[in-house]
């Protein structure tokens, strides 16, 4: 199995932790990840305020390097940016204008895109690709006893419900399942983090952090189990202003590769897991071992 | 008590506006909103607001460009597309409120001191320099423009990513600047934002 | 000799319970659309004689719809899906003389589907627009040479058409 | 090369109709006429206000006894629509009605063009065709087909019931084939009726009975029907009769069968108490139910399932011997002239919105799940509980659950809003608890409804305008702890709120069956898109389908309350008994014929004829048609390679006319 790999700005930044837990857990998997030649940022949300037209330039621009050339299924683990190149893809083919816009723009470098890229996202490729039963092979430390809120966030599975659910998303649940973790009930696994409203707006944003945190805590989870970085961030950073504000509600929050991870066996730093605010306790499964 | 003064008169509207929003692809849906409020109770943030997604779509709908555009409601919305897949009338709520967002940005009306639309406007421009976002400068970059007193009550924040090896000073750039350059320039001016950046 | 006055003129043979309806369905749902399409009441698509196809193209249609009940859905039973077989064949030779494929088009619309009446019209005039006008009877020299070859084979497969096929000539 | 010599020289008569403002807003109607008055052939060309007025009408007569029309054109509305009416004038004035053509310029013109210019042009290209095309008429005859008097109802709900009553009560033989084991429908499962609050076993099981008793209907229950042959006056239907291991007619319902049941208990998920109560493998539906007679449930009967029970049920019914573990399902066929469709509606699965968390939290319940709950003869005896036996102290009700919803159904289902609250009065009434309604918009057009709403606000409950956006069981705030808390924007109020509640009701819509489409294949109808059976014409012609002598009545057609169920259902009886009575029904004279000098005997259309109307004649080696079996396709005359198949009204020359005319250079 091989992918075109859009690593988006995020995992080169305050996300590294999700690179780094991603690409061992996929190599261990088999899954080779071809690193799309100079790609650029996807436009994100917060170019799209500013100009469409060149938000979908953006975009096309990386669809069309993988495109080009291939494998054409692009892995784009950050959810901002799996959202927006999906939305540019629809958008393509949906309206005639921005498809006119694109292709002008792409001409300036010779290049073309004829709408071949299939965006996909790790937890598509995980469970509908590899397979959990390939998944529970690997697995040598099983995360027993350890109860995970599984937390989607909102732009992988809205607005377009691509491999799951829009409303009840599943795939984490049965790849954290597979991984021996006892998944939690958690109704707010769709649920906005506040985005960048965090840092912009704290009131307003925090506010949203600090409601996912404190169910997650009601409910009993040891851990909150993301596939975003920008989730990741705001859950994990803000614990400190959360924590003035409203009461404490620590939960410590991770990305579900790192948890793959560690029932594959790697040792937590290898994975990124030191670059937590509020880190992770130790795996139950190590202390009966210990 | 101060009181104020909220009738509005035909003066008031600028016509044309509802459909130049309504002809941006994919918000034609807008003329069949019926106010059932499914975006404004669905929207975590709407509890902000100073108009609800509901009453930005009506205010939409009949001209009310002016009061749109100064609304916090449309620098509050996250993207999180929750109003756009649940509303019964397939309105893209989200795609409307970037489209409200960007004729702001345009028309330089957004609220003075809201950080939001400044953060827009660096990161654009930062991916139009280097073609890819470094977060942690673009933050420093807001902060400095929006409101600086906020380095200091970040402080701690700022700490936590050196010690967790998050915080990066070296520019992500790419290679063929000069190609994203070219592409950019096809559409638009290229220099979107524009003048009102003081 | 552009023309840029030219308006194409389209012939539609709609079968009385689903098609014809459905563009009544249009009109009192007040659906716009392109005004070009001349609509020919059958009671069924089965009606459809291949002759009326080329009796129209022949006298200077641009192009030629045909609208019946959907597959399964047919008043009378399958008469729709005979239209089908026989259009499959007819489609085959226009393309050897000449017809572009989209001029001539054969869809099922429902009682109900108003809106879809609409859109096919509308699509097909544009497509049948972009191509230009057939202009058959400003071809005739060559249609005839054409016409006397399609005859000679028709008459060889079934003897008993030819006299129909002649009136395509003298139109 | 057409023999119009027969009938003189030609005089046409064209008349072109404003409709009002309706054509002539569009249509340069006096243009129209000028040119026409042009053409070869035509004596008369006038534009007038309304055609189809008696005025309008009356100089179409007068101008043929004057003017000696032999052919007349008139271009108005959709033939579908008053092609009848102009026939009928021409033969007013004395000419054969079929040397008559209509154009359609209404629907197909004037309302879906805006352009004068390019309507007006469509308009006498239409009406040169119509020219061109009057003159190869000939004069025809309608036919007569024999009407069979008795009518087959499908579907035994109030409608159903209402419409074999009313032809029974006439004196006409009715069939009524329902296909649960009991008749009574959707209403026999409600408490009370809006707005009136009348108790709906009161007034629906008179009928019922009655149904059963009357000696002009045969009822059949637990039986669907799965062909149907023939048209108009003369249908043959296959009924399928199930199995219910036990014979109607020696059953009394004493019910001792169900206390002897070897399950001592009743185990299974009771289908007309929608799963909220249980019942045996041998059970009767409800205590009302007709017929009274009980039924065996195959999927949970030992003795069917294995062969192998103790049969208890026999022993207690030993003198009777009503019970027949050998019933087999049965096909019955039975002939009738006229058939009623009232085959209704199914619930909209609550699911579909998993916001509302229907089934995932036990105190989220249905509309008529509430119903079940607040009849006394339901499950809990009429009292409302939440799952764990407590009384709920405020009710949340939920409006438009799969209506008004473009990502479920788009449809209003039109009760829900009264429904709900009449459920919120009731709730009101027996526990005191606080209720709250969600609506988007309260609809009560119904006579009496607006009234019904005023008293809804006068009793307390409260209205909040707000679509819910979801309903969780998370707390945010003390006072929402351990309850459903709805979240809504007060769309009035113009806040969100959140608002806890013990028990939340959905009022779920009304949506076709899954099988509805197979049911109008079944019957050679139409559906409208969303999937329920298309009538004939929305205003004029509700309970006609374009099939004929194949009525609709009731929620099949779309959702309606009772009161206008009831309507239909009189109004489909009413047209049926209008055929009977008549005894012959007129049909279009449009069937083909061999000419049969021509047929070459290649017999390649025999084949293609659907309705076996095409033999083969061997001694004089010719196609043969029988007329009384062609339905007028014309299918077989498109495929004849001689040119020797013809069809009356869609006579080859009148169509080439018609394309002649169309193109023709206005």
């Amino acid at each position: 199995m091989k992918y075109s790999y859009f690593p988006g700005c995020s995992l080169k930044g305050l996300g590294r932790a999700y690179e780094e837990s991603l690409l061992p857990v996929m190599k261990h998997l088999g899954v080779e990840l071809v690193e799309l030649d100079d790609w650029n940022c996807c436009g994100a949300t917060a170019y799209m305020s500013v100009d469409e037209a060149q938000a979908a330039v953006l975009a096309a621009r990386n669809l069309a390097i993988a495109e080009q050339t291939g494998p054409q299924d692009l892995l784009t683990p950050c959810s901002a940016c799996y959202l927006v190149l999906n939305k540019t893809q629809h958008n393509i083919t949906d309206f005639p204008d921005i498809k006119t816009a694109v292709h002008r723009a792409l001409g300036t470098a010779r290049m073309t895109y004829s709408g071949k890229t299939n965006v996909r996202h790790p937890l598509d490729v995980l469970v509908h690709d590899v397979g959990l039963d390939v998944i529970k092979e690997k697995v040598v430390r099983p995360l027993k006893g350890l109860k995970v809120a599984p937390y989607y966030g909102c732009q992988v599975v809205r607005p377009y419900s691509t491999f799951d659910d829009d409303w009840n998303p599943t795939t984490m649940d049965q790849l954290l399942a597979t991984l021996g973790a006892e998944v939690i009930h958690y109704p707010l696994k769709t649920k906005c983090c506040g985005g960048s409203l965090t840092g912009t707006v704290p009131e307003a944003g925090l506010r949203l952090t600090y409601i996912l945190l404190k169910e997650a805590a009601r409910r009993g989870a040891d851990v909150v189990a993301t596939i975003c970085p920008l989730c990741q961030f705001n859950l994990d950073a803000y614990h400190d202003q959360i924590e003035r504000r409203w009461g404490p509600a620590r939960v410590p929050t991770v990305y579900f590769t790192q948890l793959m991870g560690l029932a594959f066996g790697f040792p937590p730093r290898q994975l990124g897991l030191q670059r937590n605010f509020v880190p992770m306790k130790e795996l139950p499964t190590e202390r009966v071992a210990g | 008590m101060q009181i104020k003064r909220t009738i509005k008169y035909e003066a008031d509207r600028v016509r044309g506006f509802s459909k130049e929003i309504m002809s941006v692809s994919g918000c034609e849906q807008l003329q069949s909103c019926i106010q059932c409020g499914t975006c404004s109770g669905t929207c975590p943030l709407s509890i902000y607001m100073d108009f609800s997604p509901r009453q930005v779509m009506a205010m939409v709908r009949a001209d009310f460009k002016n009061e749109v555009l100064t609304s916090t409601t449309i620098w509050l919305c996250a993207s999180c597309y929750a109003c756009t897949v649940e509303c019964p009338r397939k309105i893209r709520i989200t795609d409307i409120m970037y489209a409200l967002k960007q004729r702001a940005i345009q028309e330089g009306i957004y609220p003075r001191r809201f950080p939001i639309p400044v953060l827009a406007r660096e990161f654009s421009e930062m991916v139009r320099r280097k073609g890819r976002i470094t977060e942690t400068l673009l933050v420093m970059r807001l902060f400095l423009k929006a409101n600086w007193r906020a380095v200091f009550a970040s402080w701690r924040q700022g700490l936590g990513l050196i010690r967790t090896g998050r915080f990066v000073l070296r520019h992500e750039r790419i290679e063929r600047r000069a190609e994203l350059d070219a592409m950019l320039a096809t559409v638009g001016d290229g220099k979107a934002g524009g003048k009102e950046a003081s | 000799m552009l023309d840029t006055t030219w308006q194409p003129r389209i012939i539609a043979f709609f079968c009385n319970w689903c098609t014809y309806t459905a563009a009544d369905l249009a009109g009192v749902s007040r659906l716009k659309y392109a005004p070009n399409v001349r609509v020919i009441r059958l009671m069924c698509s089965g009606r459809v004689d291949p002759q009326f196809l080329l009796e129209a193209l022949a006298r200077g249609a641009d192009g030629v719809l045909i609208g019946g009940c959907h597959l399964g859905d047919c008043h009378y039973v399958e008469g729709n899906a005979k239209t089908l077989r026989r259009f499959l064949m007819l489609k085959r030779l226009l393309a050897d003389l000449g017809v572009e494929d989209q001029r001539v088009r054969l869809e099922w619309i429902s009682a109900s589907e108003g809106d879809r009446v609409r859109s096919v019209i509308n699509e097909m005039v544009d497509q049948v627009r972009a191509l230009g006008p057939l202009n058959l009877p400003g071809r005739f020299a060559d249609w005839d040479r054409e016409m006397t070859g399609l005859e000679a084979q028709v008459r060889a497969a079934e003897p008993q058409t030819a006299p129909k096929a002649g009136e395509l000539t003298h139109a | 090369m057409n023999s119009n010599g027969n009938n003189g020289d030609l005089r046409i008569g064209f008349y072109i109709c404003h409709c009002g403002h309706n054509i002539a807003g569009v249509v340069d109607c006096p243009a129209v006429a000028q040119h026409i008055a042009k053409l070869p052939g035509v004596v008369v060309s006038r534009d007038y206000k309304y055609m189809c007025s008696d005025p309008g009408q009356e100089l179409i007569a007068q101008d043929i006894r004057e003017h000696r029309l032999n052919r007349v054109v008139v271009a108005s509305c959709s033939p579908l629509l008053h092609e009848h009416t102009f026939r009928n004038a021409v033969a007013a004035g004395g000419l054969n009605p079929f040397f008559f053509q209509m154009v359609n310029i209404r629907e197909h013109d004037s309302w879906v063009h805006t352009d004068v210019g390019a309507a007006t042009a469509k308009a006498k290209a239409l009406a040169q065709a119509a020219i061109r095309r009057v003159r190869f008429h000939r004069a025809l005859e309608m036919t007569r087909v024999p009407i069979h008097p008795d009518v087959l109802v499908v579907g035994g709900g109030i409608t159903g019931i209402h419409a074999a009553l009313t032809m029974a009560n006439g004196g006409k033989k009715v069939f009524l084939v329902e296909r649960e084991p009991s008749i009574g429908g959707h209403m026999a499962k409600f408490d009370k009726t809006f707005p009136t609050l009348d108790c709906a076993a009161c007034i629906l099981t008179p009928k019922m009975s009655a149904v059963r008793a009357h000696e002009n209907i045969t009822l059949w229950t637990y039986s669907d029907v799965v062909k149907v042959e023939g048209y108009v006056g003369n249908y043959t239907v296959t009924v399928r009769r199930k199995p219910r291991y036990v014979k109607e007619d020696l059953c009394v319902g004493c019910q001792e069968c169900i206390a002897a049941c070897v399950f001592k208990e009743p185990k299974f998920p009771d289908e007309f108490n929608v799963g909220l109560g249980k019942r045996k493998p041998i059970y009767i539906p409800f205590p009302q139910a007709v017929p009274q007679v009980v039924l065996v449930d195959p999927e949970r009967c030992i003795q069917v399932r294995t062969g192998k029970c103790k049969q208890t049920c026999l022993e207690a019914c030993a003198d009777r011997q009503a019970l027949d573990f050998t019933q087999k399902e049965q096909l019955v066929e039975i002939k009738v002239g006229n058939i009623i469709l009232a085959t209704g509606f199914k619930l909209f699965d609550a699911k579909r919105i998993p916001q509302y968390g229907y089934g995932l939290y036990p105190n989220v319940v249905t509309s008529l799940e509430l119903e079940r709950l607040v009849t006394s003869s339901g499950p809990t005896g009429g009292e409302i509980v939440l799952k764990d036996g407590r009384h709920p102290k405020s009710v949340g009700f939920i409006l438009c659950v799969g209506s008004r919803d473009m990502k479920t159904n788009r449809w209003c289902s039109r009760t829900c809003c009264m429904h709900s609250m009449k459920l919120a009065q009731l709730v009101r009434e027996h526990t005191g608890a606080d209720a709250t309604v969600f609506y988007m918009d309260i609809r009560a057009p119904g006579k009496g409804c607006e009234e019904f709403y005023d008293k809804s606000l006068k009793e307390g409950i409260q209205f909040v305008r707000g679509r819910v956006a979801e309903v969780t069981d998370w707390a945010l705030a003390p006072e929402e702890e351990g309850k459903l808390v709805i979240r809504v924007e007060d769309t009035l109020a113009g806040f969100v709120r959140r608002i806890p509640v013990d028990m939340i009701v959905l009022a779920v819509g009304m949506e076709p069956h899954a099988d509805a489409q197979e049911v109008r294949r079944l019957f050679n109808m139409s559906c409208g898109t969303e999937g329920w059976f298309l009538e004939k014409h929305p205003k004029l012609a509700p309970v006609s389908t374009f099939t004929d002598g194949v009525f609709i009545a009731g929620c099949c057609q779309g959702p309606k309350d009772i009161p206008d169920s009831i309507a239909q259902a009189g109004a489909a009886a009413a047209e049926a008994m209008a055929l009977i009575d008549k005894g012959y029904i007129e049909q279009e004279p449009n069937t083909a014929n061999v000419m049969e000098e021509h047929c070459s005997g290649c017999k390649s259309c025999i084949p293609l004829c659907p309705f076996t109307a095409i033999s083969f004649d061997a001694p004089s080696q010719k196609a043969r048609i029988n007329e009384a079996l062609c339905k007028g396709c014309g299918t077989c005359v498109a495929a004849c390679p001689s040119g020797s198949i013809r069809q009356n009204l869609f006579e080859d020359e009148e169509i080439f006319g018609e394309i002649e005319g169309v193109l023709a250079d206005a």
